[in-house]
């Protein structure tokens, strides 16, 4: 009997598999774009959060008639719009505002999608039918027309309310991959085990099934985190933007509708242009250094 | 509203100012070129629009303006106007006023003839009323005056198939009577007549849709519809007996470009001709080979204050002595603190022109030049605003009211690239003066909801800010009596509803007995301020410098037929 | 001593079709199968990959809920307990899964892993649930030391004694293994299996061997189950089983076996083709119309075959 | 297979059934309706007038009975009448959904075009420089506003090149029927089919990349390499075949946007389709035309979803439709 | 002896991992002749796959070094291009692969994936091909080929596939078959059936076998020559019948204590400590099995181990086999590695 009680130790080492987080950071170190993302977009998003603190919003979309169209100059650095606002201080505010948007807008769809997708996935069955059925007539919704209804319909209508309805019909495509890696997910013995444990479900769901999807989750959440950023633009062009006491990226590139500023106005559009695409790209990089992270097949050797 | 009520053509006014002198700003009305026409030319005409051509080309049930600019090609009405906007011989027919000044009669004229080469009669235009006044018609054209013709009503509530008031003497002319001597008769009956024998077998709620609107239309006027893209385009071919001579163009396209390219299609030759917007008129202005003219349009844009509600049991506005803007120091104040000038100079680049009453300059004789509006003067503001009550008690830089806090609600519409500018800009002016106002909702609304709220007399609404087109009858009954739904500010005043009665009254058909009966009324509400214009605005045209003969002014002889070009290929 | 008795258990899958994807027809994974577990003793089910060996066993675990029979453990009939009663009871029953990899979640550390069970059923203060974790880790032969780890800085014989050493934390009279061992190398096969006799031994457990090595079941189990398509074929002690298979389908599993010798080598393929024949031959007599097995038939006191 | 097609069919009755209710529920909750915008600035028409031709038009009817009209009409084969544009909605869409249904498909066809040479080679050449072009090209387009791209599109090869007609979907003077005719609808198609297709590419891109990233290291093209298939051949015949199972499956659901998907570009390149259509029954309160176009919306994608199972189902034989 | 077929000289295959190469495969080299099944057993992770795959030319190249000769005709498989190792691959030398289930394409029909290999290394014509196909979905024991034809992967059982498979790597009368772990997926009385029909198909076509497997019975039962690997060395390596009737380096011998069989009736079974070394983690110098026989001192390995011929044909790398014996007489009950911190 004793012979199974001692422990044996010998020299040989098992082979240590680093953890997620050592993996994703050494995918970074391996990865200068990601790296340089990263460190990038932290700089750019403290600087502007800090920095549209201290710009006063009032401030910076008050009209000035005598200053319409100014190109840059040390008074203003990237000029002015047609109202004589600073492109400088919209784009600063702008920049917070749509990264703003973009954060809370994934962070509401992954936390709901997720939620559903756990459960339609965990559960199976009839539960997951109802779910899944709902989400399918979510996705027959026309988006851009219920968006625009609801925008007309809500009286108050601020980043707030814009972030929630756009949320509202987002989250089907998250709850669907989420879903269906929960199904691979259930299948796996460990879930198995722990229903032999006498686990409850709900403690199976979050405690055991949620982090292991933890890396496909984050990895979805910054790619729809990098779309969600230019969210708006599109909406303002056709006129349901956000309202000017809340200058947004699309804003400002919206001004590009009008052909002067296009061709002969650069500074008002170009710098939310750039802003956008840097955003974007940096998260984006940063996002498939993570997947690749995840993804043991496709680090880089 | 829309195109349809401006006539093209007309005589030059006795006397008549040139359109240069309807406002300050430097446009001609009209072009200049005194180089020899081509013969049989070609142009091309650029219909501005954000969205495609609805297509509905017959004045009695189209629904937007590009359609109705399509249709000044061939589809006149059938009086034309001089720069009064009195009804003159000069067009497709002559009229003559009764002795009551309740009945006109129309004789058209004889070479007068449809597309299809039948005659113009009598009965196609009483047909048109027959049309309009319709149980089935789902149009907006019946209104106005017309409502007015001597048992038309009768006739629109399905009771009688005949209009009493409307008589067909012989094949080419016709009576019209009206219930009372308005002076409208001279300005703002309806003079499209309705091909008859064209629209046989179309019952009235399918007209609309019908093949006779949509895709073949026929008019009397210079030019024919010869093809339609729909939605897109029209190209029309000139009707070579046209009664007023021979077009000298012989084809003509109409097209629809993106505002967004306006300028730059006029600038390379694309179009000759195009309605240009503030932004393009900037980038339009260095062109070479443009032409830019204007004119003054019949409209203004305000602030207006509500005052009141609208009661619809008793259908008549109803004042509340404890709105927030009863006050007219206030309304006044606020009328001051607006730089006028620098959102007409600056925010709209001088296409606006500072408005000083609530009948534009176009709509002369009867705008007032004497007034001189409410010019920018914070300091008068201030005092106003002192004088009246509205002090600053607790060292915000805003005023309160008796102490208490006082925040005025301000609704304005997002309908052009410069509204959210011109908005703000006005709520700046006021609160440079201590005036805390706040958007509604935060923010500006969307045209539709905007004019739902206004009209519904939504509770939160102080102050906003929206446009009147006035329309060539000087009335303003439609919009200032205290029965109207459309008096927004549901503003009531005993000097207003006299002055309003005498201005449709049988003297009033004496212009200068009206001209003083409105003169007096433009200065009434310019005290009241119940509204306060803002601004007049311009439309402003891009002509290629080939073009000979657009003229834009109003009251023009000059008509269609005679625009012509003098080079093949337009100027790059 | 009877510890479990499994009574005309039958599992059947839905199979869904037609136009409103009715149920058309069943798999009938499990298909009346009775069994019975002694006390202390190792209990073999073999088959071919599909039989139903580990629907089973999950039946017998409550993963799957049978659709017909009696799970009835120190008898106590599973099926008509409360389900307060249920979760009492079923910890007497544990299993081991498959594969070691999966089974355990990654992203636990070994303590969580191994106290997650009495976490469930125990109210315990961290020290006494961390001595009790340390003490079953020593069980398995692992060091204390290993307990804030996570399962992939193991090698798989070690995760394999993880989640036995999971199971044990009930302490259990039963362990369903569910192929414990046929994700590991040969070496590593070899630890597992000699460590799971000596639990044996040590805490009296009883075991439902699942596998289809038949070399393994051979050398774990005392007495061994046969199944095809859902049904026992035959039912004996190892001996029996392997010197005296009955049923066609036994012996064609048996001589499919290959032979460590490689002098047998001639041998053996006559003996396989032999069977085949015979299994050719005569496997009509050994199924029903309907090519199901027939039910067990007792031939001796432990041996049972299918016969019809 | 008729059988999975027909249950899907009657799957989407309730569906679509739900979806015109919430349709109108939705457009009466929006303030205004087709009067408010004509009333907008003219003085014409009295309030009275308009409160007369609201009641003519139904437009006071609670929203439950203009539903259940509706409903009625729709149970004749009638879609309802345009109050905006004055004519049955069935001829209004017909009018304009083949300009629209023309423009969608030929930028998803040059969508197609582009990203699968692209995406083929970014997969093969994965992580080496081409793949690093391209996957920054499908960035910029993914980052890129579609107006801003048509426009500076619009410019460059419209007014400043010359090469491309610049509005319209057609030249006025073309002769139906003509060669002369569809050249120039040819070319009148170009500038909105580049711009809407260059920055279109992205998903395809990335998508046909990571599959063959992914099929590459399948245990099968091993199989095909030791069998000595040449390279190319590997790709064709067995990477890129079973890399096009997704995006072929895709092809449904980008069905699902060609009803009214192109509103930007339609609106930039003067294109009289029905993306317009769409916006404006929504700023003009055209609620029959909205409703039309949320049941057409709805359907176009349901029956996408099911084209994409369908074609799922006859190129991946491991699904199989019964 | 036979002729020579394929000669693997001092091949060394190594993996780029973070810049680095690292030798699955440590100069092994094999010559395989005409007409015979040769055996490579081991562990899992101690080189098999490797070294199967770098004779057929598998490993992705940018990744992959490889050293050494690998000499089939005359020509050196490593040095040839593309071009020609696929003159090779398919037609010469054949290859079968552990999961017949992935190792087929699921959108092509079997008949296709037989065809395929024909199309590239044969003239014949479109029906002369589907001849040979069926004949061949005959030879492997389809039982109607006609059906299995125009059937997909996915509509076939475990075993059928395999024989897919297996007719694929056989459609051009390879000289040479390579078949890695065949049966690994498979049920026992598959396995049977598919080792029995490797055999048959063997001695019809006289072609030489490598089989690859980690099951002793296997090799006992169908190979005339066995290797043994360890840690990307042939350890081991002789005639069946010497190798199974006395086994002599250390590992070998562990194996064989290891499995349970059917026969003997040992009560316990011997474990070997540790596990087969990452090619990461290993120790390239000496005696690569030594920290897994701890209590063998370490002056009974050779410092640079070779392989010496113990008896005739009977090779084995290291002294240390001559001085191996089992830890006690409960052989090696031992628990294995635990984590020292
Ligand atoms: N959840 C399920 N739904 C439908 N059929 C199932 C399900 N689980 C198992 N089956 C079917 O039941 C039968 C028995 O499966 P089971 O897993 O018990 O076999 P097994 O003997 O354990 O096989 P293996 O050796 O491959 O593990 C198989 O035909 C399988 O396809
Ligand atoms: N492509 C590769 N890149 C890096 N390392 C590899 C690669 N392929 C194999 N290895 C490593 O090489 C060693 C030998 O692997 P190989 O696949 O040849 O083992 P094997 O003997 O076939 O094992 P099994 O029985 O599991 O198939 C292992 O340590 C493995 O991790
Ligand atoms: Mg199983
Ligand atoms: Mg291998």
């Amino acid at each position: 009997m004793a012979a199974q009680v001692e422990t044996v130790h010998t020299t040989m080492k098992v082979e240590k598999t680093p953890s997620g987080l050592s993996v994703a950071w050494r995918e970074f170190r391996k990865d200068k774009l990601a790296l340089g993302s990263l460190i990038f977009l932290i700089l750019l998003l403290s600087t502007v959060y800090i920095w549209s603190f201290v710009l006063q919003q009032d401030r910076v979309t008050e009209v000035d008639l005598f200053a319409i169209h100014q190109p840059p100059s040390a008074q203003y650095w990237l000029g002015t719009d047609v109202g004589g606002r600073d492109i400088f201080g919209q784009l600063i505010i702008g920049t917070r505002n749509s990264f703003t948007i973009g954060l809370s807008v994934t962070l509401i769809i992954s936390i709901f999608g997720m939620g559903l997708g756990l459960i339609a996935g965990y559960f199976g069955g009839s539960i997951d039918n109802i779910i899944m059925r709902f989400v399918d007539f979510m996705m027959i919704l026309p988006f851009l027309m219920i968006v625009i209804v609801f925008v007309t319909i809500i009286p108050n209508y601020s980043v707030t309310t814009f972030v929630f309805i756009m949320s509202a019909f987002l989250w089907m495509g998250k709850a669907r991959l989420i879903r269906s890696k929960v199904l691979a997910e259930r299948e796996l013995d460990y879930v198995q085990a722990s229903k032999t444990f006498g686990t409850p479900h709900y403690k199976i769901i979050f405690r055991e099934v949620l982090p292991n999807l933890s890396s496909i989750i984050v990895v979805s959440f910054t790619l729809s985190l990098a779309g969600n950023i230019g969210l708006e633009s599109g909406l303002s062009y056709l006129g349901f933007g956000l309202p000017m006491t809340s200058p947004s990226l699309g804003t400002l590139i919206n001004y590009a509708s009008s052909p002067d500023v296009l061709q002969n106005k650069w500074w008002v559009w170009l710098p939310a242009s750039v802003m956008i695409l840097i955003l974007m790209l940096s998260i984006n990089f940063i996002g498939q250094a993570l997947q690749r992270a995840t993804d043991a097949r496709q680090r880089k050797g | 509203g829309g195109g349809g009520e401006t006539k093209p053509a007309s005589k030059p006014a006795e006397g008549g100012d040139k359109a240069q002198e309807q406002g300050s700003a430097p446009f001609p009305s009209v072009v200049k070129n005194d180089k020899e026409a081509v013969k049989d030319g070609k142009l091309t005409y650029g219909i501005v629009s954000g969205g495609p051509l609805e297509g509905i080309f017959h004045p009695n049930f189209y629904g937007i303006s590009t359609d109705a600019e399509a249709m000044d090609w061939f589809y006149p009405g059938l009086l034309s106007a001089d720069d009064n906007f009195q009804y003159t011989n000069d067009g497709a027919a002559e009229y003559e006023i009764s002795q009551d000044r309740k009945t006109i009669t129309l004789k058209i004229k004889d070479k007068v003839k449809w597309h299809d080469g039948k005659d113009v009669t009598a009965d196609d235009l009483l047909y048109s009323y027959e049309v309009i006044a319709h149980p089935d018609y789902k149009g907006v054209r019946f209104a106005g005056i017309n409502r007015k013709i001597v048992g038309i009503e009768k006739y629109h509530k399905g009771e009688t198939d005949k209009i009493e008031g409307i008589k067909i003497t012989d094949p080419k002319t016709i009576s019209i009577t009206f219930t009372e001597p308005d002076p409208g008769i001279v300005s703002g009956i309806w003079d499209y007549p309705m091909h008859r024998e064209y629209f046989k077998g179309v019952s009235i709620d399918k007209m609309a849709e019908s093949k006779q609107v949509r895709e073949k239309p026929i008019g009397f006027g210079p030019f024919k519809v010869e093809k339609i893209v729909p939605g897109e385009a029209l190209s029309l071919v000139r009707v070579d007996d046209y009664f007023l001579g021979t077009p000298q163009l012989k084809q003509v396209e109409l097209k629809v470009i993106a505002p967004a390219v306006a300028a730059a299609s006029l600038k390379n030759g694309e179009v000759d001709i195009a309605m240009l917007t503030e932004d393009q008129y900037e980038q339009s202005k260095e062109s070479k080979n443009l032409q830019l003219i204007g004119r003054s349009a019949l409209s203004y844009n305000y602030i207006g204050f509500k005052l009141g509600k609208y009661d619809t049991a008793k259908k008549t506005s109803v004042m509340d002595p404890n709105a927030k803007m009863a006050d007219k120091n206030l309304r006044q104040a606020m009328a001051y603190a607006i730089d006028k000038k620098s959102i007409a100079e600056k925010l709209y680049k001088g296409l606006r022109i500072p408005a000083t009453s609530v009948i534009p300059p176009a709509g002369k004789p009867y705008h007032d030049k004497t007034l001189k509006g409410y010019e920018f003067d914070v300091e008068k503001a201030k005092k106003l605003l002192d004088d009246a009550g509205y002090k600053d008690t607790t060292g915000d830089n805003i005023r309160e009211k008796d102490g208490k806090e006082f925040k005025i609600t301000f609704a304005a519409r997002n309908n052009n690239a410069l509204a959210e500018a011109y908005a703000k800009f006005l709520l700046q002016s006021w609160e440079k003066v201590g005036l805390k106002v706040e958007f509604l909702d935060g923010k500006l609304h969307e045209s539709s909801k905007f004019y739902d709220m206004v009209e519904a007399d939504n509770p939160a609404i102080d102050v906003f800010a929206a446009g009147w087109n006035t329309g060539s009858d000087p009335d303003p009954s439609g919009i200032w009596a205290k029965e109207v739904g459309f008096n927004f500010p549901r503003w009531v005043n005993a000097k207003n509803d006299e002055l309003l009665t005498k201005g449709t009254s049988p003297e009033a058909a004496d212009t200068k007995f009206r001209i003083d009966v409105y003169n007096e009324w433009q200065k009434l509400i310019h005290d009241e301020a119940p509204l306060v214009p803002i601004d007049y605005r311009y439309d402003i045209y891009g002509v290629n410098t080939r073009v000979k003969n657009f003229d834009k002014t109003y009251g023009t002889k000059v008509g269609y037929h005679d625009i012509a070009v003098t080079e093949k290929e337009p100027v790059k | 001593m009877t510890l479990l008795k499994v009574n005309n258990l039958k599992v059947y899958f839905p199979i869904r079709g037609g136009f409103f994807q009715r149920v058309v027809d069943h798999v009938r994974a499990v298909d009346d199968v009775s069994f019975e577990l002694n006390q202390g003793e190792t209990y073999g089910l073999v088959g071919e990959s599909g039989s139903g060996k580990s629907t089973t066993g999950k039946a017998i675990m409550n993963l799957i809920h049978p659709t017909d029979g009696q799970i009835v453990y120190n008898d106590k009939d599973f099926m008509k307990l409360s389900r307060q009663e249920l979760r009492q009871e079923r910890k007497n029953v544990q299993m081991i899964f498959q594969d070691p990899y999966s089974s355990l979640n990654p992203k636990k550390r070994v303590i969580d892993l191994i106290a997650e069970p009495l976490r469930n059923f125990e109210r315990m203060s961290p020290t006494e649930e961390r001595k009790t974790v340390e003490m079953y880790l020593e069980k398995v032969g692992l060091s204390p030391e290993s307990i804030l780890k996570y399962p992939h800085e193991f090698s798989g014989g070690q995760r394999q004694r993880i989640g036995i050493a999971r199971a044990l934390t009930l302490k259990p009279k039963l362990i369903i293994a569910d192929e414990p061992v046929s994700a590991l190398d040969v070496s590593v096969q070899a630890q597992v299996l000699n460590f799971l006799q000596d639990l044996q031994e040590e805490f009296n457990l009883t075991y439902l061997f699942i596998g289809h090595d038949l070399g393994v079941i051979r050398h774990m189990c005392d007495r061994i189950g046969v199944m095809y398509r859902g049904r026992l074929v035959e039912e004996g002690t190892s001996e029996e089983i392997y010197e005296q298979p009955q049923h066609i389908y036994t012996k064609r599993l048996i001589a499919a076996i290959p032979d460590i010798s490689p002098a047998n080598r001639e041998q053996k393929v006559a003996f396989r083709k032999q069977v085949q024949q015979e299994y050719t031959e005569h496997s009509v007599d050994f199924f029903d119309a309907q090519g199901r097995v027939y039910d067990l038939k007792n031939i001796s006191n432990t041996h049972r075959v299918a016969l019809p | 297979m008729w059988k999975f097609i027909l249950r899907r069919i009657l799957i989407m009755i309730p569906q679509l059934v739900l979806l015109s209710a919430l349709a109108f529920a939705l457009a009466k909750a929006m303030p205004g309706d087709v009067l408010s915008e004509q009333i907008d600035m003219n003085p014409d028409i009295t309030a009275e007038h308009a409160a007369e031709l609201r009641e003519k038009m139904g437009l006071n009817d609670s929203w439950y009975v203009q539903y259940a009209n509706w409903a009625k009409g729709l149970a004749q084969g009638d879609f309802g009448y345009s109050f905006k544009y004055k004519m049955p909605i069935e001829d209004l869409f017909a009018e304009r959904v083949d300009k629209t249904l023309l423009l969608s498909i030929c930028i998803l066809i040059t969508t197609y075009i582009l990203a699968i040479p692209l995406g083929i080679v970014s997969g093969r050449w994965h992580e080496k420089w081409p793949d690093r072009i391209i996957t920054g090209y499908s960035y910029l387009a993914f980052a890129t506003p579609t107006f801003i791209f048509a426009l500076i599109v619009l410019f460059v090869f419209g007014f400043i090149l010359n090469w491309f007609p610049t509005g319209g979907s057609v030249d006025i003077y073309a002769e139906a029927g003509t060669l002369e005719y569809y050249i120039s609808k040819a070319k009148h198609l170009v500038l909105p089919t580049l711009s809407g297709a260059l920055i279109a590419t992205t998903a395809t891109i990335q998508y046909l990349r990571s599959e063959i990233v992914d099929s590459k290291i399948k245990d099968f093209v091993r199989t095909a390499r030791a069998k000595g298939v040449p390279e190319s051949k590997i790709y064709s015949r067995h990477i890129l075949r079973n890399s096009f199972i997704p995006i072929a499956a895709f092809l449904g659901y980008e069905i699902t946007g060609l009803i009214g998907g192109q509103i930007i570009l339609e609106r930039i390149y003067s294109y009289p389709g029905l993306g317009d259509l769409f916006i404006n029954s929504i700023m003009s309160r055209d609620y029959p035309v909205m409703v039309a176009f949320i049941m057409v919306g709805g359907l176009a994608s349901l029956f996408g979803t099911l084209l994409s199972d369908i074609i799922l189902s006859t190129v991946d034989p491991r699904i199989r439709i019964q | 002896m036979a002729e020579k077929l394929l000669e693997i000289k001092d091949l060394k295959t190594s993996f780029r991992i973070k810049d680095d190469y690292y030798a699955a495969v440590d100069n092994v080299s094999i010559t395989l002749y005409e007409n015979e099944i040769v055996a490579i057993v081991g562990e899992s992770g101690c080189g098999k796959s490797a070294l199967a795959l770098s004779i057929m030319g598998l490993h992705n190249k940018e990744r992959t070094k490889l050293e050494g000769e690998i000499l089939y005709k005359d020509k050196n498989l490593i040095k040839v291009g593309e071009k020609e190792l696929n003159k090779v691959r398919g037609n010469h030398i054949g290859m079968v692969f552990q999961e017949p289930l992935t190792a087929l394409n699921p959108l092509m029909t079997v008949g296709q994936q037989i065809e395929e290999n024909l199309d590239y290394h044969t003239t014949l014509s479109k029906a002369d091909k589907k001849e040979r196909t069926l004949q061949l979905l005959d030879q492997v024991g389809i039982p109607r080929p006609e059906l299995t034809y125009k059937q997909y992967p996915h509509e076939l059982s475990g075993g059928m596939r395999q024989r897919i498979v297996i007719a694929i790597a056989i459609a051009c009368n390879p000289s040479v078959l390579i078949a890695d772990e065949p049966t690994t997926a498979l049920d026992v009385t598959i396995q049977a059936q598919i080792l029995d029909l490797l055999k048959e198909i063997q001695s019809e076509t006289k072609m030489s076998v490598v089989l690859i497997t980690h099951d002793l019975s296997v090799v006992a039962e169908m190979a005339d020559r066995v290797i043994v690997m360890y840690a990307g060395q042939v350890v081991e390596h002789g005639l069946v019948e010497k190798v199974f009737r006395q086994p002599l380096h250390p590992y070998t011998r562990s194996l064989f204590q290891s499995i349970p069989t059917v026969l003997d009736d040992q009560e316990r079974l011997h474990v070997i400590q540790g596990t087969v070394p990452s090619i990461l983690k290993l120790d390239r110098k000496g005696c690569r099995f030594h920290p897994r026989i701890p209590w063998v001192s370490s002056d009974q390995h050779e410092e640079n181990p070779t392989l010496h011929e113990a008896e005739d044909g009977h090779w084995v790398r290291c002294t240390c086999y001559k001085n191996f014996y089992f830890e006690n007489s409960i052989e090696g009950d031992s628990h294995d590695i635990t984590q020292s911190k």
